[in-house]
């Protein structure tokens, strides 16, 4: 069943067995799919269940979300971490309609989103709140082909009681009580990497976050990379692969592809974009986000001019700081 | 707030915060005065304080100056001793390798149970705040140390919304409800420092921060306080403990 | 055995497996003749095909005459695209990534079922087997071809244990017992090549192997078989195909 | 309770609440931790549940259980991925009476163990045969603190039917029937790695095995490595660690510590030595076995005597053969 009519007809989630049909109907044969971040799109149709990688400000791949936002997309649900600015810009644009997250705010410099608090408070859109365990023990079950993982953690809370989804179970060994989370297979995960080959070999640096399962647990992936390497490079330190070319359909080169947010290693955020979208966004967060998204997702013709509206100062300074951990 | 003793509201409770942890222990660290109050006790007295933050980080140093902006960026790993997944990090939690978790919350109860989610009735929240992310695992799974401004609206009887719990309704509920292990232990304020009684598992207050009277702590509170017997007053901040917190935030990007 | 046609029993069952299977699947194989046979086909006609192996290894590239001792062997990972762990390698199979399991046993019966725990009563056994390994799981989860030798002990009504799952008791015993996806669907031996029907899910042979007539299969069968409606007569081993095994396994490891 | 204690009342395994509170017990501070192999022997009691890092012939322990059957530990349970000739010389030595494992062999190349079918075929010991993915799910539960993980094989067969102690299962959400393999969390782990610090933080290059979950779920870990290098080195990155040093609790060094086994990258097994052992012991399993411990085990003085009963000219092959993996 296509994702959106699961949406239309409320059913929750695939069954194994049509998750394992979604796979085995890929090409999993190691072959060339480096497309441009505007082809990269069409892996997303409307209504699908979207997983981000990274968390907060780190590894956002927010190029394919301006990506999405610039194509029209519409009614997704976004799975993420932590879920950060890219969160304001999917409500706003009206491209999602709902978040499954732990954590949803710009960051904790810049106090509660504005953005999140008017879209949610007005009852216009879903935040589903899990603990960040559970997300990734969500995303963890999906990637082991299991519909569920058990854990000790949300038993008691609010958070709990707001999420009938997962089930509280006594333990046939132990008599424990514990959560059972269910699985989250999104139809298509965006991740964005240090590097990759052109068949979709990733290696990441750093903070993992949950990309790795979540990328598993996805029926497609998409992956942004800082670079493309060969294939022979892969293949001379694979234990360092970390996302396997066969989970991956299309591969897009975007230099800066998290900007304004971080890639580990090869700059830190772009805090001077960030405050000033902060204060338009916050100061009034419908007229300032407007104002945001015209100026900066719809204005530029290219990701490159995106980044230049950024400022090449900031660039240079985000990447200096950002290489700046490999010093000893 | 008490500018009048030469260090900010923030700057006391991380220096108190700090205090609450020895040396060789492990802790779970949340970002702002948590992250901070750990730090500064690394390099002031527990040199083999362990630092864990949820982006996935084990044994970190923070730099000072370079305090990161969430514990999701790279500079919360500079000089730590490894790196690993955000469920890893989290499990060892649920484990037990842990020895304390450290947080803050927008309202805490008289139960210890924390609130970063709902403002308001959650069906109709009058705030949306962020939510849980780490926090309610590490509450359900370590010791807890709560570090929190002291204000009425955030010292409340009931918290509106149970996001990191605490001892739930007190007495056997949170050991009831299927949490096994943990608890928060001790809730450390601009005004005070406070623990709870084994049985009911209720707050009460352990010592008075220089010059905070009984009166004024309560006048600031939204439940009616417990004192334990043999009350203290908290020792005032050290030269060496402020001047060491302000190499470590000179932009008082968490002690503003 | 077979050794009037220029070629040896295990030679010819590697290059049959090998024909099984296809360029752009992702194989999973166990060590002996599965991997070999999918080296053979990977270097032969698909350049292609992904191979994993149950030490952790996705894409390897095997060197011609250093073949690994084992699967879990450092050889197995040469100019492999991914090594991961033996748990997560596994998992690939259970989240349904696989196209083909690819192994052998020691006993199997007329549902596809192998043993290669016990010869004999599993409580008292004639012979302790090395058991599973991977092969319970690779079995469970995915589509499988099983190349073994053809022994009359080896081919047996019911297998004494089941080690690796095929269709069980048959019919739709296998989806009732919770394996809901695989099955064994082809079993290659130096005799003949064998499917299963689609109701009882009962091997039937499908060709037989050059000069091999039903009576000498029938007669190193230990079960009765059934045939195909369209019985074919499988085509010998070309030249290349001999040839590069050849080089493949010069020292005769596998194919000894 | 002590593991002996256990064995001895036939309580299967600690609580989690027990679990908790031998890890807490445990000094996690970053301290010095290197010893000598004989001393690390003091960390496992007789009757300890014993976790063996590696798989087959890869990455195994064999310097540490070499020390083990020296220091005349008996009544061990051992628990392994897939056991190879270390649980020949457990079971012939007297060191370990009941074996854990998916396969149990010396290797494909040489058929049946011998020593294993004496063993197990006179009921003089245990071997539990699970699915290598039971075995892997096993120690995940462990390392996760939960007590099991659902999977999806086994079902059916008979090596799911001589395993009472798993619980088939309907799940909650899906109606599916499931396996519900219950955590193991060994006293003891013994693991081998290419490097560590002194503190225990362990780098692992090329095949992992299980052996992280393994580390995590173990109450103890006992590091043997090829070198320890400086904290520094470890801390310059990171995200090269695999286990954390508040897992271990010894940490010594010994060069060539697989012998005659595997470390990737270091040295490939020893395969004539391999070949003499397997011709002795399968030969004549009980004097063939007692000749071969006689000689190899309680005869040197040393883990390098043995070394140098191997033959420095096998000990190099091995090398050049195990440094190869990185040619390009």
């Amino acid at each position: 069943m296509a994702a959106k009519d699961r949406k239309a007809t409320g059913k929750a989630a695939p069954t194994y067995l049509e998750l394992r049909e979604e796979l085995l109907r890929r090409d999993r044969s190691l072959r060339h799919k480096v497309v441009s971040l505007e082809e990269a799109t069409s892996f997303v149709r409307d209504g699908d269940s979207v997983g981000i990688g990274g968390s907060t400000m780190s590894r956002t791949p927010m190029g394919m979300i301006w990506a999405l936002i610039r194509a029209g997309r519409k009614g997704l649900t976004c799975s993420r971490s932590i879920v950060s600015s890219d969160g304001d810009l999917l409500y706003a644009s009206g491209a999602c309609d709902h978040v499954v997250t732990s954590w949803f705010s710009q960051g904790i410099l810049w106090g509660v989103s504005k953005v999140m608090r008017h879209h949610v408070e007005s009852g216009k859109v879903r935040y589903d709140e899990w603990s960040h365990m559970a997300m990734g023990m969500r995303f963890r079950a999906g990637a082991m082909g299991v519909p569920f993982m058990p854990i000790r953690s949300m038993l008691g809370s609010d958070v709990r009681k707001q999420r009938p989804e997962a089930i509280e179970f006594d333990c046939p060994f132990t008599g424990e009580k514990l959560l059972l989370v269910p699985a989250l297979n999104p139809d298509v995960a965006l991740i964005h990497v240090q590097r990759c080959d052109a068949y979709g070999n990733a290696q990441i640096d750093g903070l993992q976050f949950m990309d790795v399962d979540l990328a598993m647990a996805a029926n497609k992936v998409i992956l942004t990379t800082e670079r493309i390497v060969s294939n022979d490079q892969i293949r001379r330190a694979p234990d360092q692969t970390k996302i396997p070319f066969f989970a991956v359909d299309a591969v897009v080169e975007l230099p800066f592809g998290c900007a304004p947010h971080e890639c580990y290693g090869v700059y830190e955020p772009m805090l001077r974009h960030m405050e000033y979208y902060v204060g338009l966004v916050n100061g009034d967060p419908v007229k300032g986000m407007q104002q945001y998204i015209e100026r900066f997702v719809h204005g530029p013709k290219s990701w490159s001019e995106f980044l230049a509206l950024i400022g090449i100062d900031e660039l240079l300074e985000a990447a200096r700081a950002g290489e700046s951990i490999y010093d000893a | 707030m008490l500018r009048k003793h030469g260090y900010s509201a923030a700057e006391l409770l991380t220096i108190l915060s700090a205090r609450q942890l020895s040396d060789g222990q492990v802790v779970f660290a949340g970002v702002g005065i948590p992250l901070l109050a750990a730090t500064l006790a690394q390099r002031l007295r527990c040199p083999g304080l362990t630092i864990l933050f949820e982006g996935g980080v084990i044994g970190a140093f923070i730099e000072p100056g370079k305090l990161p902006p969430s514990t999701n960026d790279q500079r919360c790993t500079k000089r730590a001793n490894m790196v690993l997944g955000s469920a890893e990090v989290l499990l060892l939690l649920q484990r037990g390798y842990v020895d304390v978790g450290f947080m803050g919350g927008a309202q805490v109860d008289q139960y210890g149970n924390l609130n970063s989610s709902f403002i308001g009735d959650p069906a109709r929240p009058k705030t949306r705040l962020p939510g849980t992310g780490g926090g309610n695992d590490i509450a359900s799974l370590a010791h807890m140390i709560v570090a929190m401004k002291h204000e009425k609206r955030r010292f409340v009887e009931h918290v509106d919304f149970v996001t990191s719990p605490g001892y739930l309704r007190g007495g056997d509920t949170r050991r009831a409800s299927g949490l096994l292990a943990g608890g928060t232990f001790r809730v450390v304020t601009d005004l005070a420092v406070f623990g709870f009684d084994a049985d009911e598992r209720r707050m009460q207050v352990m010592s008075l921060n220089p010059g905070v009277s009984r009166e004024e702590l309560q006048d600031n509170t939204g439940f009616v306080l417990a004192f334990a017997p043999h009350l203290g007053v908290t020792e005032p901040p050290t030269d060496q403990e402020l001047e060491l917190l302000r190499e470590l935030d000179p932009d008082r990007l968490y002690t503003g």
